[in-house]
C-alpha cells in the first residue's frame, strides 16, 4: 500500500510533512483527474461523433412540453418533476402542472 | 420477599446507580434528537445515530459491547453474548456500510458539471485543506495521537461515510464523536460557511457571472468513473473501496443499462445500510468514551476544519482568478469541501444575495462533487499513513 | 447396472424409506399452505414457514441440520455443511429477525390513540393473563419445563416476533410448532375470541358508545417512543432489543423526517427479513421435533393462551367501569392480546352487531397497542426467568 | 438482567410466582407508562403550545373532501392516486384529476 | 446424496457414462413430472371445479398500445402523484394537475 | 526525499510492473463493460461482472484475496484483512445468492405455458444435451479435470445462476471466466441460435402454427411449484436449494396473498443480491486465473454448449413430430435451452420470419421454462458425481 515504508515510524512523522504529503498527492491525484478529463474530452472529440446529451443546465426545460408528441411519457415526467422537486427545493414558488397531454 | 427486593436490586434503574453518567449520555442523545428532527440536522444519519446512543447507555440492555470491539479487534468466541447492535455494528467494523452508502450516493450523483468544467477539481482539492490543518492542530495542540488526528482532521472532508471508514481503520474509539461532529457540522453547513466566504470575497467577487456549461455526452460520463477509478485506487490504493463502490454506483447510473440496480442502490439498499450504520454508529458512543474532553476536542476541531476547509476552496478560486481570463465566482470555491449538495446550495443562496439571479448552484456542484473525490484521497493517504 | 441400482437407493426416494416420518410432515405443510393461501391465514408468515417444513423434511437435501443449533449453540466448525437455510436461520438464532420486524411494525404502528386514551394500557396488561395462566398450565399440568412452558405462554402476547425471539432464546426445539400456533391463532382471532366476548359481557355493555378521542399532537407522539424505550428496557431489560427497535421504527415514522428509512424499514427490510425468517423457523419443523404428544399440548395450550388472554381484557374492562364515569365497552378489551390490527377489528365488528354505527375501532387501537407493549413486557420477565 | 439471582435456581421457581411476578411487573410497567405518558401530556400544556395534528378517530372522513380546504393533503393525494393506479392496473378506462387545486 | 456411492471413484467415472447417466436423469425426471401435471390435471378436473383465470397466450397485447390511451398509464399517474405529495409536503401552494385524461 | 521516491514505488502504479497482466485484465473488462452498456449484453449482471474484474485487478488495492478462498475453503482467521469483495463473495461462497437470486427468478416466472402443454417438458430435457457433449468435449479433448468440465458443460444450461451455484461447488477457480461466458452466451442467443434452427428445419416446419393453449387454472399454478419441489428434491438433492427456491418465489407469486413478498423477492432482494453477485464473481477474475489458454478453452466449449443444446431440442421437437398429430412447430425446440425469455423471443422472431403472424411466444415459453427446470435437475446429477 501506498506509504506502507513509513507506516512502521508512523508516530515519526512530522506534521508539516502530512501536510504537504496529503495536500501534495490531493492536488497531483485532482490535477491529474483534470488531464485525464482533457484527453478524454479530445479522444471523444475524435473518436465518437459528439452526441450531447443535453444541456446540463437546462434553463428551459419547459419548452419540451409544448410539442404534441410525448415519447417515453414515464420517464419523461419523472423528468419533469424532479426538476420541479429540484427547483422548488430552492424555494420557487409557483409551478404548475397543465395538461401534461396526449390528446 | 426478599427477592423481590433483590430483583428490584438489579433493574436498570438501579445500575444506573453504578454509572450515573449513561443519564448525560441521554440527556445528549436527547439533544441530538431535538436537531435531528426540529432542526432537520441530517435526520437520515443522525437519527438512528441518536436512538443507537440512547439504547447503548440503557444499563443492563445489552445491546452493544465495547469489549468486543476493544484494540481493533472483534471478540468472536463471544458471539454467544453478541447483541443486537453487535451484529449490525459488524458491517461498520468489517468497512462494508460506508462503501455501500458511497455507491448510493454514486448512483445519485451526477458528474456532469464537473466533466464541463474541469477546473472545479482544484476547488475540490484546495477546500480539503481543512482536513490538513486540523491534523495539526489536533495532534500538535490537544495531544491527540497521530492516527486519532488524522481521523478528527477528516471531519473536514464533509462526507459521514469516508468519515466513518477512516475512524473505523485509524481510532475505533472516536467513532461516536466523529460522527455527530460531522454529521452535525453538515447540516451546519449553511451556518459556518456564509460568513467565512463573505469576509474573504468582494462584493464585486461575489457578483461575479459564470456563463453556462457545456454540454457534457453520455459517453464521457460512463468513461469517467472508470477512469477515476482506476486513476485514484492506482495512485491512492486505500481509498479503493471508497472510490470503487462510489464509481460503480455512478457508472450503473450513467450507463442507462442497470436502471433497476440503480434504484435499489439509491434506494432501499442505501436506507438499510443507513439505519444499520446509524443506530451502530450510535451506539459506540458510550458514557466512557463520550464523556471525556477529547470530545470536545473534537468538536472543537471539527468546525476549525470545516472552516479552513470553506476558506481554502474560495481562496484558491480567488488565487485562479488572478490568471484566468474569465473568472471564477469564488463563492463556488467553498462548495469544495463536499456536503453535497448543501454546501453547493450555499454558494447558490450567496451568489443570488449578492446579484438576484445569479445562479451558481450547477457552477458550484463541479468542486462539490470534486470535494467527495479529494476527500477519498486524502482519506487514502492518512489511511497509508497511519493504518 | 449395480452401480445404477446402487444410485437409485440414495434418491431421496428411498432415504424416505429410513424415516417415513417426514411423509406425514410434508402432509402438514400442504395443510399449512391450505391454510395461508386459501383461508388467508396470516399468509405472509405461514406461507415462508410451511414452504420451510416442507423443504427441512426432503430427504437428502440437507437445506437444514438441526444438530448445528443443538444445544444452544451454533456449530460454526461445521461451516463447510451449512445448507441454505443453516445460513438463513442464523439471523434467527442470533435474534436478529424478530427485532427488524418489530422496527418495521413499528414503523406502521400508530400509538396516536394509546396515548389519548392511557386507560387502554390497563387492559392491554391484563390481557396477557393469557401468558402465564398458561405458563402455569403447560408446566404444571401438561409436564413441559418452565423454560419451554414460559415460551408456550408467549404464544398468548399474540405477537409473532415476540413469541419467536423468546422461544429462540429459551426453547428453541419448540421454535416450529410455537410459531405455527402463534400465527395461526393470530389469523383465527376473528373465531376464537367473539364466543368469549359474548360470554362475558351484556348485550347492554356491548352497547356501549365512547366518545371521540382527543386530538394527539405530533411532539406527544414523537416524545412517546422515546419514554417507552427508556422505561421499559430499564425496567426489564431483557425486553430493551424487541421494545427498542420498535420505538424506533415509530420515531423514525412519527418525527417526519426519515421517511426513506421509514418506507424501507416497513417494507423491503422487513419483507426481506420474514421470507428469510418464516422458511428458516420452518425449517425447525423437523419429524423428530414436530411430531410428538408436545406439539399437541402446545398446540391446545396455545387456544387456551389466547382464550384467557382475551378474558382478562374483557373483565378488566367490566371492572373498571365499576368505577368509572365513562364506561368503557368492554369489547375493546379483548383487543388487548395485540394480534395488531386483527382483533381491534373484531372488537369493532362485536361493536357493531350489538349495535349498528358503534364505531370502535379506534378505541380499541389502544388496548391493541398496549398489547404489543404489554407482552414484550412479559416476555422480558420471562426471559429474565428462564433465559 | 432483572431477576438474575432467580436464574440460577429457575427450576425452583414456584408457578404462582410466576403468574403474580409476571402479571406484576406487566402491570406495574404499563400503569407507570400511563403516568409517563399523563406526565408528557402536562408537560406539553405547559411548555409547548398544543399544536393537535388532527382527530384520531375522524369518523366522518369523507366528508373533509366536502370542503374546499383539504387538510392533510400530500396523504389524501396519495391516497387517490393509490386508487387511481389501482383502478388503472383493473382497465377501468376513464378517470381524471382534475384541478386538485388549492388556489 | 445421489449417486454418493460414485463420489469417491470420481475420476473414473468414463464419459459415456456421465452423458447416459445425466440425460437420463435429466428425461427421466422432466417425464415423471409431465405425468405428475397430467395426473394433478386429472385430480383438478374431478375435484376442483375448474376455474379458468384466464386465457395463457393473449396474442393481440400489443394492440393495446395504438389506441390514444396513455401506456404505462399507473406508473405514470404514480409518477405524477409521487411529485404532487412531494410538493405539498413542503408547503407549496399553487398546484394544479389537470387533466390527466385519457379520453 | 528519499522518503518520497520510497512512497512513489509503492502505488498502484509502480505495482503494475510487478505483474503488467492486470493492464490486459483491465482491457478486457473495459471489453465488457462496453458489450453490457453498448451492446446491452445481461447488462444486469455484466456491469457489475466486469466493474468486479476491474477492482480485482488494480494492484494494490486488496478488495479481494484468491488466497482467502483456496482449495475450496475459505480463510476465517484472516477476517482482520478481509477486504470489502471478500466479504461479499462470501455469500457466493456459501451458495446463497444463486438460490436467492432464483427465489427473485421463481416469482417472475409463469409456468401456465408448461403446464398447459407438458410435452414442453420433453424439449427443455433435450436442450440439455449441450451440457453433457461439452462435458465430454471439455474433459475428453481439452483435458480439463472431471470437475471442471461438468463446470463448463453447465454452461449450456444457460441459467446463469444455476451455472455460477455448481462452478462455486464443484470448480472455483473458474467461476470468473464460466461467469462471463455464461452471461455473454445467453446475450448472444440471437445470434447463436437462428442459425442452427434454420439449418436443422425446413421451411415448411418453421411454418406450423400451433393452437391456442387451453387456460390454466389457479390452482393447478399453485400446486406446481410445490409439486416439482417435491420431486426433483428427491431425485436429485442436490438440486434443492436451486429449485427450492426458485418454487418457493413462484408459490408466492401464485398463492396472490404473499403480494409485497413476491414484489421484494423478486425486485429488491434479487437486485442487491444481484450486484453482490456480479461484483464478487467478477473479482475472482484474477489475471492467474483468467489469462490462461483454459479461459479459451471454456469460451470455446460455452458456445459449442449452446449450439448443442439448441440442436437437441429442434431435433427433438422434429423428432415428436413422426409420433404426434398435432405437430409441434421445431423453432420452440431451441427455446430448450431456458436463456429465459431471450431464447423463446428468438423462436417467436425466428417463426414470423417464416410466416408472419405465426406467434410462437406462448409455445416457446413453454420449453423455456422448462429448461431452468432440466438444467436444475442436469446441475444436481452434476454436483452429485463430481462434488
Ligand atoms: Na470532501
Ligand atoms: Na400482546
Ligand atoms: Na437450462
Amino acid at each position: 500500500m501506498l506509504l506502507e515504508a513509513v507506516t512502521s515510524t508512523a508516530v515519526d512523522i512530522p506534521g508539516w510533512f502530512v501536510v504537504v504529503m496529503g495536500l501534495g498527492i490531493v492536488f497531483f491525484g485532482l490535477i491529474c483527474i483534470i488531464l485525464l478529463i482533457s484527453i478524454m474530452g479530445a479522444i471523444m472529440k475524435r473518436v465518437v461523433k459528439p452526441q450531447p446529451e443535453k444541456a446540463v443546465a437546462p434553463v428551459n426545460v419547459p419548452a419540451a412540453a409544448q410539442s404534441t408528441e410525448i415519447p417515453n411519457r414515464s420517464e419523461f415526467v419523472a423528468a419533469v418533476a424532479a426538476v420541479i422537486a429540484e427547483e422548488l427545493g430552492t424555494d420557487i414558488t409557483k409551478i404548475r402542472i397543465e395538461s401534461i397531454k396526449k390528446l | 420477599m426478599e427477592t423481590v427486593l433483590n430483583f428490584l436490586k438489579q433493574t436498570g434503574f438501579v445500575l444506573i446507580g453504578d454509572d450515573p453518567r449513561v443519564l448525560i449520555m441521554m440527556l445528549i442523545s436527547f439533544v441530538l434528537m431535538y436537531l435531528a428532527i426540529k432542526k432537520q440536522f441530517e435526520p437520515l444519519l443522525l437519527l438512528p445515530i441518536s436512538f443507537g446512543m440512547l439504547l447503548t447507555n440503557l444499563p443492563g440492555a445489552n445491546l452493544y459491547h465495547t469489549e468486543f470491539f476493544a484494540n481493533g479487534t472483534i471478540a468472536w468466541e463471544s458471539w454467544h453474548d453478541f447483541g443486537l447492535i453487535d451484529i449490525l455494528y459488524l458491517g461498520v467494523k468489517l468497512g462494508i456500510y460506508p462503501s455501500l452508502i458511497f455507491m448510493g450516493v454514486g448512483a445519485m450523483t451526477d458528474f456532469g458539471p464537473l466533466i464541463a468544467n474541469p477546473k472545479s477539481l482544484l476547488l475540490g482539492a484546495a477546500a480539503q485543506l481543512g482536513i490538513f490543518i486540523t491534523y495539526i492542530g489536533a495532534s500538535s495542540l490537544l495531544g491527540f495521537a497521530p492516527n486519532e488526528a488524522a481521523s478528527i482532521g477528516i471531519i473536514g472532508g464533509a462526507d459521514g461515510p469516508t468519515a466513518i471508514y477512516v475512524t473505523t481503520k485509524l481510532a475505533p474509539d472516536l467513532l461516536g464523536p466523529i460522527a455527530v461532529a460531522a454529521y452535525s457540522y453538515m447540516a451546519l453547513v449553511p451556518v459556518i460557511q456564509p460568513p467565512i466566504m463573505n469576509a474573504l470575497t468582494t462584493k464585486k467577487e461575489r457578483q461575479i457571472s459564470m456563463k453556462q456549461l457545456r454540454p457534457v455526452s453520455k459517453v464521457e460520463k460512463i468513461v469517467f468513473p472508470i477512469v477515476v477509478t482506476i486513476f485514484v485506487s492506482l495512485l491512492v490504493p486505500a481509498a479503493a473501496p471508497l472510490v470503487g463502490m462510489l464509481m460503480l454506483g455512478n457508472l450503473m447510473k450513467e450507463s442507462g443499462v442497470t436502471e433497476r440496480l440503480t434504484k435499489t442502490a439509491s434506494n432501499e439498499l442505501m436506507n438499510i445500510v443507513t439505519i444499520f450504520l446509524g443506530v451502530s454508529v450510535g451506539a459506540t458512543a458510550t458514557a466512557e468514551v463520550f464523556l471525556s474532553w477529547r470530545t470536545i476536542g473534537i468538536i472543537v476541531m471539527g468546525v476549525v476544519a470545516f472552516g479552513f476547509g470553506t476558506a481554502g476552496g474560495v481562496l484558491l478560486a480567488k488565487f485562479m482568478n488572478l490568471f484566468l481570463k474569465e473568472k471564477i465566482n469564488p463563492l463556488i470555491g467553498s462548495a469544495g469541501v463536499s456536503a453535497v449538495p448543501m454546501a453547493a446550495r450555499v454558494s447558490n443562496v450567496q451568489g443570488q444575495k449578492a446579484k438576484p439571479g445569479n445562479f451558481l448552484l450547477m457552477h458550484a456542484m463541479g468542486p462539490n462533487v470534486a470535494g467527495v473525490i479529494g476527500s477519498a484521497i486524502a482519506a487514502g493517504v492518512l489511511m497509508a499513513l497511519f493504518g
